[in-house]
């Protein structure tokens, strides 16, 4: 029990750091970015050319990740988005084009058979009979650092409250002298690195291939159905509910039906509250 | 005759709308006055079926259309305008037209051919020129786009008509038009009006009695003059002025 | 027929530019190449080692002389990157576009049973290197006319895993003492048909008791409550049936230091890069594999197989070849030592006659090490007792002296090591538990 | 009958002629490659008269294809039941498997509607591996289905007719009120349900034509193909490929989506000889990237602006 428990934990904080670059932009732009499992595996394909394959040590690699994060997150609003800007659906599509150009391009450059990693952090914590790995429960804290950071940044600085006057009011933020244009590369810019460093957490806890970007846009898309748009908090529960329940799934009922159980958690969240539980327009 | 009784509608603690009722005779015509969020745009919705109301019951012409969707009351004659234009906006003004005069049937619905004269005749009689027909709503000025959601409407063919704020936005010789076609179209079909404006000038000539709404409440009820001079709505509604 | 007349300038020049577009499929070859064919994915380390391996018999075929009075062999690919549907269209573009007389395929299960009805149609011979599949075997057993151009130089499946079930009896059991073991497998149809067949024998035949059975989705990214999960049900090791991102539970294996031991099948481990891909994290990962695995000793001919492989790939993965790429260099040999004796692939049944009839046989010390022949049609497999036509001619018996052993178990140690660790006769190491199993 | 019908009826008996001619003077190869176009271009249609115009972007195709193929797959093959009934039975299921769409689209749509249809795809892709496995062959699916008929030529008019077909009649419902109704629902569904119109059953009408075309695109699909997994069928390349051929074709119009169908799968065949690896795969996804972000609205919109400033050429030629 103890040790459900403590991996559902885990696991939910681990959900919420690779959902929360998604929902930010989808808050922001009201654009559903469908290119976002991308960030995640060039994250952790960059990593890996730094930490694994150049020699570069750790700390440095993640930090070179999270800029390239950054940049590629700027360069897909820049040059897709913008041009794409008002049509939801147009956006969707070619962000969704654009992860399967991201992917090939991949098996190009690094060859499609998968690659294990060395743990960020190596060892294994013992809670009682539960054992996480340091790796994983790191991504959970550091998932927790930056969904509270983030939360202290739209809340008390100036560009902070700026991204969520767009959030809630995009119009209404232009009146009042704030350019959404700043603000939207920001919010993309913040996405890729949030992206990024959850993919590297993700390529070293499980392995890096050029489908790993599916896996994470599907958790993200539930967290963000669940949880509702451009609510913080939602997604923060969200990610929780999905994270345990897919624990809960694995342990007690089949292993094999883990990911039926999110799909059905989707399905049921948007017949029955199609903004979510916490939907919201506001971050 | 369109009747209401007893219409509430509360949106989370506010109440929007408490226990209005109305009558309109056909061939007659009520305009509706309050100020800005007073309830005016509820109560149309309330009329149309857009939202359900708490309380109170909707028939026309004795039949009771409480249940009955939308698309069901336009086709027993209830019909309205939106207060901003919500044109078809990728599809021309013929096109927009047509789409209000199709009959509700899949068999007539799978028809090639329209009736090019009838969608004409509509678009002149608000006063389209033949040319505007084939342009898109993007091009149109925003009186346009009102006489194309009062086109819009003529065309599913109402006996009860909720305009709301026809008039807003429109030159005094559009005004006067539509003026004239609403009266015109009264005589010779015996339309009911409901008309919600702030144009009390535009108002006046159209109709028999005036309804005051003011939070959500029938405030006054009465002829257009006897309202107008009334001290409760000249507080309320037209300030001290 | 007039109107014909009258469109014909029209219809040729839209024919030119149909041909003009489609890369000038048809352009006349000057001196009638005999044409193989490669079908399956053209970047994973296993679709590489096939193309390798046939590419390397194919060039030492053209340099000794050519084939067939002197003709030279073309070989030309087509990817399927491991769909359904794109295996059917590749096999389609090897037929009709470039027209081959034989087809060496590395693709996987279901893109072999994809295509394999295309293969009926065309009847083009064709040899498949890589799926294990016996459901393909029995399709050619029960309907041999249909799919006997059809050749499989991997032991299938049910003999990989009876031969995997002497090593249950024999190391684990006898020599281990393990009496209980959890089964863990992907829901794919490999991992469901390997556990199907362990399930149906391990308890019978090696006395070992499966207490608990885990399927697990093929994505799964967090194997911790699957392990502890394994650990919780009190047996003595996990069996691990994993052919989907393998590394995953390899790595999460060492890198969670789970308290019991893990063994069984694990495809990643096949090849040489398992190492390197895990990042060093693969050790006490041990696996059956189809031979010739990873880890065993050579004979000269194979050995000199490798050398060339390593000087012509140098460090490009697969910097070794799995399997499939022995399979693959000692098939086209195969194919073609039959067609000589038949005067080509036509006609077809005079070819299947004569692939029926190949068998090269490496030896090793003077002893059989390895044979690439087949199962002819009405041939019993004697500890089965059942056919398993133009299958490789494996053997699931001590002293392996009709064919080759199905498989062996090879077994990764924690300083980078791999060796054979099952049957004897091929061992050249022993089963180890990880350091950290108590 | 107006005259742009007019030109548009002339415009599918000049490509049906055309279809008719094209085996006689290309080689096998290309005649493969065709009657896999025709089958892309069926599902296009049968995306494009569900979403191209009402707004409710389809994301679960692969899922009412699925359930077509499916269907006749295990009636045929477990059940031996002979084709022609068969067939019929999987475009009636299909249909009823269009239903479930139809229960999300009464309460939301567009990005939302994409996102429930994408979990029935995924939902059934779990489902079809996890239960009865021996039944529907689990990931490796079936194959040794039976076929309609053999060949290359025979298969290629067999999709021809259906594609005729089901093409000239869908793009016929679109130029009736329907397709004009159907704009109008994409525009703004309120305003159409204050124009008198009973919005549900236009909708209902539009998913059940796209799933009668899926359902039976999908069961002569799989009888074509003489196998079925579901690697195959419920996957996102797939709906990838549906998807990207009704955007690049003009979706909303049929027959851009058809030509969004061929224009990819010959893209995807010309670069074989020149790029057998992945790359093929990268030139084609950022070929067909490049394109829709330049005109969102298709090659149908390409050649319509292209012919508009053609006669604007020739008209200002005139006058000078």
């Amino acid at each position: 029990m103890l040790q459900i428990l403590v991996q559902g934990l885990v696991l939910s904080g681990f959900y919420a750091l690779i959902a929360v670059g998604f929902t930010l932009i989808f808050s922001v732009g009201r654009v559903l970015n469908l290119a976002y499992g991308s960030f995640l595996m060039l994250g952790g394909y960059i990593y890996y050319q730094g930490a694994q394959v150049v020699g570069l040590p750790k700390f440095p690699s993640l930090i070179i990740a999270g800029i390239a994060g950054a940049v590629f997150g700027m360069l897909v609003y820049r040059i897709l988005v913008k041009r794409l800007s008002g049509n939801v659906v147009a956006v969707e599509i070619a962000t969704l084009i654009l992860a399967v150009v991201v992917q090939a391009a991949v098996v190009l450059v690094f060859s499609p058979s998968p690659k294990s990693m060395w743990p960020l952090v190596p060892g294994v914590l013992r809670i009682g009979d539960a054992s996480v790995t340091y790796n994983i429960f790191i991504a959970a804290v550091v998932s927790w650092i930056l969904l509270g950071g983030l939360f202290l940044f739209t809340g008390m600085t100036h560009m902070g409250r700026a991204i969520r006057a767009v959030s809630m009011d995009s119009k209404g933020a232009v009146i009042s002298g704030i350019d959404p244009e700043r603000v939207n590369i920001l919010t993309w810019a913040i996405s890729g690195t949030f992206g990024a460093i959850a993919g590297v957490f993700l390529a070293t806890y499980t392995q890096l291939d050029p489908n790993m970007w599916v896996t994470p846009l599907i958790i993200a898309v539930a967290v963000v159905i669940v949880g509702g748009i451009g609510s913080i908090l939602g997604s923060l529960v969200a990610a929780h509910i999905i994270g345990m329940l897919e624990t809960i799934t694995t342990s007690l009922i089949a292993a094999e039906l883990r990911g039926v159980a999110t799909m059905l958690i989707i399905i049921a969240v948007l017949l029955v509250a199609p903004k979510g539980l916490f939907g919201k327009s506001e971050l | 005759m369109l009747e209401a009784k007893d219409l509430s509608k509360s949106f989370g603690g506010l109440k929007a709308l408490q226990q209005v009722t109305l009558r309109a005779e056909f061939g007659h015509s009520v305009g509706i006055i309050g100020p800005n969020g007073a309830g005016k745009t509820t109560l149309f919705n309330l009329l149309t079926g857009e939202i359900k109301a708490d309380s109170g019951h909707v028939s026309l012409d004795g039949m009771s259309i409480d249940t009955e969707p939308i698309h069901e009351r336009v086709k027993l004659g209830l019909a309205r305008t939106y207060q901003v234009p919500r044109p078809f906006a990728e599809i021309s003004v013929r096109e927009n037209i047509r789409v209000s005069m199709m009959e509700d049937n899949l068999k007539y619905m799978l028809r090639v051919a329209w009736d090019d004269t009838g969608e004409q005749e509509i678009a002149e009689s608000v006063g389209f020129t033949a040319q505007q027909l084939d342009q898109l709503p993007s091009e149109l000025a925003m009186g346009d786009l009102r006489k194309l959601e009062l086109a819009r409407t003529l065309a599913t063919n109402p006996k009860v008509l909720l305009l709301d704020e026809v008039f807003a936005g429109l030159t005094y010789g559009e005004i006067e038009h539509i003026s004239n076609l609403l009266i015109e179209r009264r005589k010779t079909h015996g339309t009911t009006y409901l008309i919600v404006s702030h144009d009390l000038k535009a108002l006046q000539p159209l109709v028999d009695d005036v309804l005051v709404i003011h939070g959500g409440n029938v405030i006054k009820k009465g002829t257009f003059d006897e309202v107008v001079s009334d001290p409760q709505v000249q507080n309320a509604y037209l300030g001290t002025g | 027929m007039k109107f014909i007349d009258m469109w014909k300038p029209a219809l040729a020049t839209m024919a030119a530019l149909v041909m003009l577009a489609t890369g000038g499929a048809a352009v006349a070859q000057d001196k009638d190449p005999v044409v193989v064919g490669y079908i399956g994915s053209f970047a994973s380390d296993t679709g590489l080692s096939t193309i390798r391996g046939a590419e390397i018999a194919i060039d030492e075929l053209n340099e000794a002389g050519g084939v067939l009075g002197g003709r030279q062999i073309k070989f030309v690919k087509a990817d399927t990157r491991e769909d359904v549907v794109e295996g059917v269209k590749a096999y389609e573009y090897l037929n009709d576009v470039e027209n081959v007389d034989f087809i060496i395929s590395g693709s996987i299960d279901d893109v072999s049973l994809a295509w394999l009805e295309r293969m009926a149609e065309y009847k083009t011979p064709t040899l498949d290197t890589w799926t294990s599949y016996v459901g393909i075997i029995d399709k050619v057993v029960q309907e041999y006319d249909k799919y006997k151009m059809y050749f499989m130089n991997i032991a299938c499946d049910e003999a990989l895993a009876t031969l995997y079930i002497d090593f249950g009896k024999d190391v684990l059991a006898a020599e281990m003492g393990y009496k209980s073991t959890v089964l863990m497998f992907e829901d794919t149809a490999f991992g469901v048909s390997i556990a199907g067949l362990v399930r149906d024998l391990l308890a019978p035949e090696a006395g070992i008791e499966i207490a608990e059975e885990i399927i697990y989705d093929a994505n799964t990214v967090d194997f911790a409550p699957l392990f502890n999960k394994a650990v919780d049900s009190g047996a003595d090791f996990i069996y691990l049936v994993s052919s989907v991102r393998s590394q995953v539970p390899a790595s999460q294996y060492v890198k969670l230091q789970v308290r019991i031991p893990m063994t069984g099948v694990n495809v990643a481990a096949f090849g040489q890069d398992f190492w390197n891909d895990t990042g060093g994290l693969g050790g006490g990962t041990s696996t059956l594999s189809p031979v010739p695995s990873v880890g065993m000793q050579l004979d000269d001919r194979t050995a000199a197989f490798i050398e060339k492989y390593k000087a012509r790939y140098g460090n490009e993965r697969p910097i070794y070849p799995h399997f499939n790429g022995f399979n693959a260099y000692y098939g086209i040999y195969s194919a073609f030592q039959a067609a000589e004796a038949a005067g080509g692939f036509e006609p077809l049944d005079a070819w299947v006659e004569a692939m029926e009839n190949t068998d090269i046989v490496l030896e090793k010390d003077g002893e059989m090490w390895f044979r690439y022949a087949f199962w002819k049609q009405g041939e019993v497999e004697p500890r089965t007792g059942r056919e398993y036509t133009h299958n490789i001619k494996f053997d699931v018996t001590e002293p392996f002296d009709d064919g080759s052993p199905a498989m062996v178990v090879v077994q990764w140690y924690e300083d980078g090591n791999v060796a054979v660790i099952y049957p004897k006769k091929f061992a050249n190491g022993t089963f180890q538990e990880p350091s950290w199993v108590q | 009958m107006n005259s742009t019908l007019r030109r548009g009826i002339y415009g599918w008996i000049a490509f049906a002629v055309v279809m008719v001619i094209l085996p006689h003077v290309v080689g096998t190869g290309v005649t493969r490659s065709f009657v896999f176009a025709m089958y892309l271009a069926i599902f296009a249609v049968s995306w494009d008269i569900m979403s191209g115009r009402t707004g409710y972007i389809s994301f679960g195709h692969p899922f009412l294809i699925g359930i077509g193929g499916y269907t006749t797959a295990l009636l045929t093959y477990h059940l031996h039941w002979p084709l022609f009934l068969s067939i019929p039975t999987a475009v009636v299921i299909t249909m009823i498997g269009g239903t479930l769409f139809f229960f999300p689209a009464l309460r939301i749509r567009g990005t939302y509607f994409a996102l429930v249809t994408l979990a029935f795809m995924e939902l059934i892709y779990g489902l079809v591996q996890v239960i009865a496995p021996n039944v529907t062959g689990g990931t490796r699916g079936l194959s040794g289905l039976e076929t309609i008929v053999t060949g290359a030529i025979p298969n290629y008019y067999l999709a021809l007719v259906v594609l005729l077909v089901l093409g000239f009649t869908m793009w016929l419902v679109i130029r009736t009120h329907i397709g004009t109704a159907l704009s109008a629902v994409g525009m703004d569904e309120d305003a159409v349900r204050a124009s008198g119109i009973n919005v549900t059953r236009l909708k209902l009408f539009a998913f059940m034509l796209s799933a009668f075309a899926a359902g039976l695109g999908g069961a002569l699909y799989v009888h074509y193909l003489g196998s079925i997994a579901p690697r195959a069928l419920f996957d996102v390349g797939f709906l990838f490929q549906i998807l990207v051929a009704c955007l690049l074709g003009g979706a909303g119009t049929i027959s851009g989506p058809i030509a969004g169908a061929f224009f990819l799968t010959f893209l995807l065949e010309w670069l074989r000889p020149y790029f057998p690896g992945p790359e093929r795969f990268l030139i084609y996804g950022a070929v067909a990237l490049v394109l829709y972000v330049y005109q969102p609205n298709g090659l149908h919109e390409l050649v319509r602006n292209g012919l508009k400033r053609l006669n604007q050429l020739k008209l200002s030629r005139n006058t000078s």
